[in-house]
């Protein structure tokens, strides 16, 4: 039998990835883009966990609209990639600093 | 939660309904308008906001009412809340039309994606149930998001865009997080429900507590409160001074209809706990806000940091955790959602098609060549700076008052003493206006449609704080 | 006739909206706004008039009341009313601003609307100030003065404005912020913003010394008093005359002002505990001042700091009853203090408005406001000259002129509290001298100092009236002060008798 | 009754106001006449009222005029005190006024500043007249310095002289270190009695005998006696009494016409008369009245010294008025306080004549001050001569002349005090001075009489040929004023040892010396030949001889005295170092001390520490703190995450 906590544990450590990766990552937006995903998923696991063990499934409908949402908050997150890298040429999280202070 | 479907009540949610019909109307008209008669769709936008204000007031009852099993209320709060969005949305979409035509821009998508923004603003407004809650959020935040990219051929913007993307998505992610915690520790996702299953919890247990400090993180995202405010200034910076305008004023509202409906109505009983955090966030706002806008060269820049410290005075009024302090906090929001408003304004009346007057340098003898916009200026700055008879001085008077009530008075101390800093660099941009020597002097030409609702902007700051009592009293009586 | 009218309303609203209509008229016709702005003072003058025909000086009550809703929420009211110790500060501000409106006639050729307009508008405020009865209403006004008088003096000030006018308004508004708190912190004691209501709330010590502490930011610096004085000499160099005349004439006075109806009746015993603070910071500013007015260079500056000397006195009257009673066990002498800085501030009204004008006519023609630069004034301007050692011996303390009365007064007082304290304030009668004297002989006596005092004119006709309003006034008061100190008895003794009771 | 005082009082001050204010208007000739006239009608009202008590038998008046100010239950009134003192003041100043004004036409009659000249002196008489008949403090306290500050104007009457506007400043300020004093005194008068009204005062000051207050912590001293010196403290600036007698030699540039006035025969006496009036008060301590009689003495005798190396003709004259104001201090601290009043009477006359003839030298000399430069005038100038040599004769006390009665009399009274129970050392000394201080009177006067009308003529041929007798306006006021210094002496029965002054001067039984002579005293011919057989009639006889022989027959005597005591004539020559004490330790420390704290202080601590010092550090603060704005996003995902941590590990982990 695996707990609450084990998933709980799990998003957790999903949670963690993602933001590690946002802050490590200093090389591709993308990445940056898979990362705001992961932390998404890590959600959805908890919601999904918690759904399940509390025998209520407003945790699963929630969940099918992160995904929803996900979807097209990557779709806004790649035409802002595509902006950027028209306009700079490169997708490396290093170039975009133009702006700072 | 009863299982039998029965029919919501379409009716409360009608400004919603009105304004999702008339948004996609504009989406496709648009399609068929070509760039000659584009104006024809800032009417119809318009026209939608205020369409949608006359159906809002038609529709409003006088208590709380809800609808949708429960995921959407309407109450007054929603209702002046709401209204007053639509009016700074009205305003922002009319000082826009000359900047966007100069940097031909002027595109259709602004106002839809404006008019979308303002929906998502409405249902977080009227949201209370967690779904909603994020529903509306994230369609303000991608609204938002396209709207600061939407001028593709400034590289300031697009990397403005991305920076707020990433950190909105963080953000959303941490809030979405806490809401899982808190549905995990209570089983629901209405606000209602969760209020009351928090009332027999202890209020130290540790999943609450866990899940507050996400949800407050995600929400102080939102409002701009240190550490969460490292995109405001970049943001408001890159993005095109109309789109700043849209950002610094009506999300700012509906930023704290969220925190009123989650940490108020949902989170009352762990009011002890979030009001440390807020205590924090408040002090490092007013802190960090106050002391960098003193080095700044940028007015957006400045503004931006301006507004961070303002944020710490509003956050001040919620964490007093009494309705005198809720009341303030909401007068403290729609005033300051006008007054900021109106100084991004200024900008966009100073800017030509080649230059963006965003720097204080451009402020420079402003006096000399119009007398009149300085003056006006100069009663947004002195309202920033809270100086009567302005209504900015109400808004701190009220916020003040309100944490002094509950007995931290420490905390007012702080509060001034930061204002005090905060007023340097508001006094410099009057210096700058009046009182430096003019390097262009040629008379500012303003079109009068700006030139009028500039002033009735500003005056109205002053208005406002000549008879407070009116505006005082209705955010008063929304919390009783 | 007049006791119909809202004459205090007027008295605030007048000048406001006659400030409106100049700025209106602007200055396409540049002798528009001239005219308009005297008139209005002038009005404002007349209006001023029964306040003290009219004044009841059997009563300690507040006279002239009117009251009206503002902000129902708060309990927050229009509420004004005079008593003996406002009311002639009321006056003075209306006759100060008509001598201000006067002596900007010519000087002032660029913006001359808008500097009529911020005067006008200053006026109203002042007004405000010292008729407000509502603490919210008393602080709008307090505030909103800052934002005329930063106008003023970062528009028409000298090279420096800019430095100091940011100074001015961040010292001042430092101050206020924190009486701000103050305030609201009253407010729920008390369960409204009336400041009657504020004198009887009953208040612990520890809560009486905070209230204290924030009020004394907000008046010490006001006033000013050592050592938050640094803004006065630089806003007094760059201001132009007018600014220097209502800085000196009035603005000092509202922070005198807030002591009386502030600090003393509702923080009595605080009052009572920090007394050696101000009687303290009161000396010091009256010799220590004294020794650096001695050593400036810049007439504006040196008359700044005499300024502070001289309010010195009027704190030292206000907080030296305490002493007094803790040396000879009853509160006689006391009353003599309060009244004594009272007409102080009255007559340092007068004096220090001829000195900054005395220093503007010359300024005028020069252009410079350094001693060195002068040199036998006296010699191409006689009858100027005799006016400026009138004022001068009046600024020293001359029996004879109004400056004599209140520190007479006050000395007379604190002897009766303590010897040194009596030495250390008569020390005013030498260093008051000597620094003015002084300065007098460097600018108006010896020959000719070069040419361009050689090219000087005589006071002209308008100069003249000006400078002979306030030689009357300062000779009147000199010569008999009791008509002045008559409206204050009921009202000081009323405030005595309050601030004897413990609120413990 | 009210009236006649007002008359006396504002007379003159309409003339003043009048050539004052319309000076111009109504020209040099109306401007006299109006100045004159009121004075005129002062001085001729105050002989009135002098009759009036003398004859007629008059009670003294004391009424009040207005109400100045009422405050904390204490009246502040403006009145009059009229009693024999003031009768007799009252006449003194209104006749040498009216000397000096009708002097004046010939004296300043081609100055541009004619109007405001009469204007100012009509302005002092005013002053002085409420001075001395003012009934209370405040009033006094006005007086005292409106006379202060007419002096003031005068001295810098000629504003473009640097010496005379430094000398106007110093005798203001050095003034207004004696007022500092007065007015505590004032206060203490105040605070012990509750008035400031002298009879209420007067009656109230006896309860205090034996009141102690703390100056010092842990020190009790007697109220009265601080209360006496610090009034004392004021006559001793007004009366130019040592250390405090700095500025009255320097006032000499004012002209001459002030200088008789104001700086010998009335403002200069304003202490002599307080103290006088204030004797009921001085009367009750004793400590005072020796610190009196010990500052009176040193003034007396050191200040001789000096006249003798001056050769400033106004200068050795002002000498002699401070060395003649420390023989009336003397007089009070003995309380013999009609000797003194009865000497300050004489010697307004005689020295108001000194001066006006000084000042008719100078005007034939064209404005030459220097002795050194004059010579032989007695040929020239017959009626300056004889008027002078009245003058001096009456200054150094010779018989018959009216200096001699009065200064006898002061020097009996002393004699006398050295013998009472409480008699110290202080008296003895005081006995000594003014002794030695006869013989220096003597030598000095002569040295300047010898010098400037016998001897060789030394002024150059141009002067010598304009030398001539001055008009009849000047002259007329020297005879006029030669009068009463011959005799006014003669008075002494009735003002000295009879009983004059009735209850206007109170003396204690214990202090009464002048009582002790009055009955010795057997009529004036028994006073004069007792004086001729005193150690002070040889004493000025040596003086004079000396004076004669030194300057006249052996000048060589004087340079090698100069030789032999060289460190003397420096001391001398310096003026003991006083005025270097008072311009370069306190006017220059002052100043330097105000430059300090204003530069230290102000600038530096205050405002560029604090002020914007905070500032700066905010600023700097400011820059610093926005570097954290990276502009790297993942620094500020980082920023978030830290917020995130920290409130996490605050509230969870720490426990809220």
């Amino acid at each position: 039998m695996i707990a609450l906590s084990d998933y709980l544990i799990v998003s957790a450590i999903l949670f963690s990835l993602s933001v590690a990766g946002i802050f490590i990552n200093r090389k591709n937006i993308i990445i940056l883009l898979m990362s705001v995903e992961l932390m998404l998923l890590a959600v959805n696991m908890n919601f999904i966990a918690f759904s399940y063990y509390l025998n209520d499934t407003a945790g699963q409908v929630f969940v099918f609209f992160i995904l929803t949402v996900a979807a097209a908050e990557a779709a806004i997150g790649l035409a802002i990639l595509i902006v950027l890298f028209r306009k700079r040429h490169s997708i490396n999280v290093d170039d975009i600093s133009e702006m700072k202070g | 939660m009863t299982n039998s479907f029965t029919m919501p009540d379409f009716a409360l949610a009608s400004p919603e309904i009105f304004l999702l019909t008339m948004a996609c109307v504009v989406l496709i008209a648009d399609l068929f308008i070509n760039d000659d008669n584009r104006v024809l769709t800032y009417v119809l936008a318009q026209l939608s906001l205020l369409g949608t204000l006359i159906v809002t007031l038609a529709v409003a009852p006088a208590e709380a009412t809800y609808t949708f099993s429960g995921t959407y209320v309407s109450d007054p709060m929603g209702t002046i809340l709401k209204s007053v969005i639509y009016l700074v949305i009205a305003m922002v979409f009319l000082y826009s039309r000359g900047y966007l035509k100069d940097r031909d821009i002027f595109k259709g998508e602004y106002y839809v994606l404006g008019l979308f923004g303002v929906l998502g603003m409405m249902i977080m407004v009227s949201a209370h149930n967690f779904l909603t809650i994020y529903l509306g959020l994230e369609l303000l935040s991608l609204s938002v998001y396209a709207m600061v990219a939407f001028h593709k051929d400034s590289l300031q913007a697009s990397e403005a865009a991305m920076k707020y993307f990433i950190l909105g998505a963080i953000a959303s992610g941490m809030l979405l997080y806490g809401m899982s915690m808190f549905y995990g520790a209570t089983g629901t996702l209405d606000i209602t429900e969760l209020a009351t299953a928090i009332e027999g919890k202890d209020s130290n247990d540790i999943v609450l507590i866990f899940g507050l400090v996400f949800v407050v993180v995600g929400l102080a995202f939102k409002l701009g409160a240190v550490p969460f405010h490292m995109w405001i200034p970049d943001v408001y910076h890159g993005a095109p001074t109309s789109v700043t305008m849209y950002i610094s004023s009506a999300p700012k509202i509906a930023g704290f209809a969220l925190f009123m409906r989650l940490l108020v109505e949902g989170m009352g009983d762990l009011h002890a706990g979030w009001q440390d955090m807020l205590v924090i966030l408040a002090v490092l706002s007013l802190a960090v806000g106050n002391i960098i806008a003193l080095a700044q060269t940028n007015l957006k820049r400045m503004l931006a940091y301006s507004t961070i410290s303002h944020v710490g005075f509003i956050l001040l009024g919620i964490l007093a955790g009494t309705n005198a302090g809720y009341s303030a906090s909401m007068f403290y929001i729609i005033t300051y959602a006008v007054t900021a408003m109106a100084g991004f304004a200024l900008i966009i009346i100073l800017s030509r098609r080649d230059s963006e007057a965003d720097n204080l340098s451009d402020l420079k003898g402003l006096s000399r060549r119009s007398p009149w916009i300085a003056f006006m200026m100069l009663l947004l700055m002195f309202s920033m700076t809270g100086v009567p008879p302005t209504v900015g001085f109400y808004a701190k008077l009220l916020v003040l008052q309100a944490i002094i009530n509950v007995d931290m008075v420490w905390l007012a101390g702080v509060a001034v003493g930061f204002s005090v800093i905060g007023a340097f660099y508001y006094l410099r941009v009057i210096k700058l206006m009046f009182f430096d020597d003019v390097e262009n002097d040629s008379p500012l030409k303003v079109p009068a449609e700006m030139n009028i609702a500039f002033s009735m902007n500003s005056l109205a700051v002053l208005f406002v704080g000549l008879f407070p009592g009116a505006l005082i009293a209705m955010c008063a009586a929304v919390f009783v | 006739m007049f006791a119909d009218l809202p004459l205090l309303s007027l008295l605030i609203w007048v000048p406001i909206f006659g400030g409106l209509i100049v700025l209106a008229v602007g200055d396409k016709d540049p002798w528009g706004a001239r005219p308009i702005a005297l008139i209005v003072t002038v009005l404002t003058f007349l209006l001023s008039i029964p306040l003290y025909t009219g004044f009841d000086t059997g009563t300690a009550a507040m006279q002239f009341t009117e009251t009206a809703n503002w902000i129902e929420a708060f309990n927050i009211r229009y509420a004004l009313g005079v008593d003996g110790i406002s009311m002639p500060l009321i006056i003075l501000t209306s006759v100060i601003m008509i001598i201000i409106v006067l002596a900007g006639w010519k000087v002032i050729t660029h913006r001359v609307s808008q500097y009529m307009a911020a005067f006008l508008i200053m006026q109203g405020l002042i007004n405000g100030v010292f008729a407000s009865l509502d603490a919210i209403l008393f602080y709008v006004y307090w505030e909103a003065m800052l934002i005329p008088m930063f106008l003023i003096i970062g528009i028409w000030g000298g090279p420096n404005r800019v430095y100091a006018t940011i100074k001015f308004f961040l010292y001042t508004f430092l101050g206020s912020v924190f009486m701000l708190v103050a305030l609201i912190y009253l407010y729920f004691k008390a369960g409204s913003f009336d400041i009657l209501a504020f004198h009887a709330v009953q208040l612990s010590l520890q809560e009486q010394i905070l209230i204290f502490i924030a009020f004394l930011l907000a008046f010490a610096v006001k006033v000013p008093m050592w050592p938050v004085h640094t803004w006065l000499p630089d806003a007094h160099v760059e201001a132009p005359t007018g600014g220097s005349v209502i800085l000196a004439a009035i603005m000092l006075k509202v922070g005198g002002y807030g002591f009386l109806r502030f600090s003393l009746p509702i923080t009595p015993d605080a009052s009572h505990e920090l007394d050696w603070l101000i009687i303290g910071m009161s000396l010091i500013a009256i010799a220590y001042i004294g020794f650096v007015a001695l050593a400036q260079q810049d007439m504006k500056k040196l008359i700044a700091y005499s300024s502070i000397a001289h309010m010195g006195f009027v704190t030292l009257g206000f907080f030296i009853s305490f002493s007094i009673f803790a040396s000879t066990g009853s509160y006689e002498g006391s009353a003599l203090a309060m009244e004594g800085g009272m007409v102080q501030m009255i007559s340092h009204g007068f004096i220090s408005a001829a000195m900054f004008l005395c220093v503007g006519v010359m300024y005028d023609r020069m252009h410079s406001r350094m001693i060195n630069d002068y040199g036998g004034v006296v010699n191409t301007m006689p009858i100027f000259a005799a006016f400026m050692v009138f004022f001068a011996m009046a600024n020293a303390g001359l029996p004879g002129t109004s400056g004599f009365v209140g520190e007479f007064m006050v000395i007379l007082a604190s002897f009766k509290a303590n010897f040194w304290i009596a030495f250390v304030a008569a020390t005013t009668l030498i260093l008051g001298a000597a620094y003015t004297l002084w300065m007098v002989k460097r600018v108006l006596f010896g020959e000719v100092a070069n040419d361009k005092v050689a090219a000087l004119t005589d006071l002209d006709g308008r100069e003249f009236f000006i400078l002979g309003t306030l030689a009357f006034a300062v000779l009147l008061f000199g010569v008999w002060p009791d008509p002045l100190v008559d409206v204050m008895h009921v009202t000081i003794d009323n405030l005595l008798q309050h601030i004897a009771q413990s609120k413990l | 009754m009210e009236n006649l005082f007002l008359t006396i009082v504002l007379a003159p001050l309409v003339g003043s106001l009048l050539a004052g204010l319309f000076g111009k208007q109504i020209g040099r000739t109306a401007s006299h006449w109006v100045t004159i006239s009121g004075v005129a009608l002062s001085c001729a009202l105050s002989f009135y009222v002098m009759k009036l008590f003398v004859m007629d038998g008059m009670a003294s008046y004391n009424e009040s005029v207005y109400t100045w100010l009422v405050s904390d239950g204490i009246k502040f009134e403006i009145g009059f005190l009229v009693d024999k003192l003031t009768a007799i003041m009252l006449v003194v100043v209104t006749f040498v006024s009216l000397m000096v004004h009708i002097y004046t036409i010939g004296y300043m009659h081609d100055d541009p500043g004619y109007q405001r000249f009469f204007s100012y002196i009509a302005l002092f008489t005013f002053s002085m007249l409420m001075l001395v008949m003012a009934n209370n403090f405040l009033q006094l306290f006005f007086g005292w310095e409106a006379v202060g500050l007419v002096s003031y104007l005068l001295i810098g009457f000629w504003y473009t002289r640097e010496t005379a506007v430094f000398a106007n400043l110093k005798a203001f300020l050095v003034n207004r270190v004696g007022d500092f004093g007065f007015l505590l005194g004032i206060a203490a008068v105040l605070m012990y009695t509750g008035s400031l009204d002298y009879a209420t005062v007067f009656a109230k000051v006896p309860s205090l005998v034996g009141e102690t207050m703390q100056v010092f912590p842990g020190t009790e001293w007697s109220v009265l006696t601080v209360m006496c010196i610090l009034l004392f403290i004021g006559a001793m600036g007004k009366s130019a009494q040592v250390p405090l007698h700095v500025w009255l030699p320097d006032s000499m540039e004012g002209p001459t016409p002030i200088s008789a006035l104001i700086h010998a025969a009335t403002m200069v006496t304003a202490g002599i008369f307080m103290v006088s009036r204030m004797s009921p008060i001085f009367e009750l301590s004793t400590t005072a009245l020796a610190f009196i009689l010990f500052i009176g003495a040193v003034t007396a005798l050191f200040m001789g010294f000096l006249g003798l190396i001056q050769h400033d003709i106004k200068r050795v004259v002002a000498y002699s008025t401070l060395s003649q104001l420390g023989y009336m201090t003397v007089a009070l601290g003995a309380s013999a306080y009609s000797a003194a009043i009865f000497h300050l009477m004489t010697h307004a006359f005689f020295k108001a004549l000194l001066f006006l003839a000084a000042g008719a030298v100078i005007i034939a000399m064209h404005h030459e001050q220097d002795m050194r430069k004059m010579g032989g005038l007695r040929k020239y100038m017959p009626i300056t001569y004889w008027t002078s040599l009245i003058g001096s004769l009456a200054l150094i006390g010779f018989p018959g002349f009216a200096g001699f009665f009065s200064k006898d009399t002061i020097i009996e009274a002393v004699h006398a005090a050295t013998k009472l129970d409480h008699a110290t050392w202080v008296h003895s000394f005081a006995y000594f001075a003014v002794l030695a201080g006869v013989f220096i009177t003597a030598l000095y006067s002569f040295r300047m009489f010898f010098l400037v009308f016998h001897g060789k003529e030394r002024m150059d041929d141009h002067t010598r040929e304009h030398l001539h007798e001055c008009k009849a306006v000047v002259t007329v006021p020297l005879i006029l004023l030669a009068i009463p210094s011959v005799l006014a002496g003669y008075l002494l029965s009735d003002v000295v040892m009879g009983d004059y002054f009735g209850t206007a001067i109170y003396v204690a039984q214990a202090n009464d010396v002048i009582g002790a002579l009055a009955a010795d005293y057997h009529g004036i011919l028994g006073f004069l030949l007792h004086g001729v057989q005193g150690p002070a009639f040889w004493l000025a006889m040596g003086g004079l001889f000396s004076a004669w022989f030194i300057y006249m027959k052996r000048p060589s005597i004087a340079d090698w005295f100069q030789d032999k005591f060289g460190f003397l004539h420096t001391l001398f020559e310096n003026k003991y170092y006083m005025d270097d004490l008072f311009i370069k330790v306190f006017a220059g420390g002052g100043r330097m001390l105000g430059k300090g704290l204003w530069k230290q202080g102000d600038v530096n601590v205050i405002d560029g520490l604090i002020v914007n010092g905070s500032a700066a550090t905010i600023n700097w603060f400011a820059g610093v703190v926005r570097v954290v704005q990276t502009g790297y996003l993942y620094h500020y995902a980082f920023v978030m995450i830290l917020g995130l941590l920290g409130l996490l590990s605050w509230f969870v982990w720490w426990g809220a």
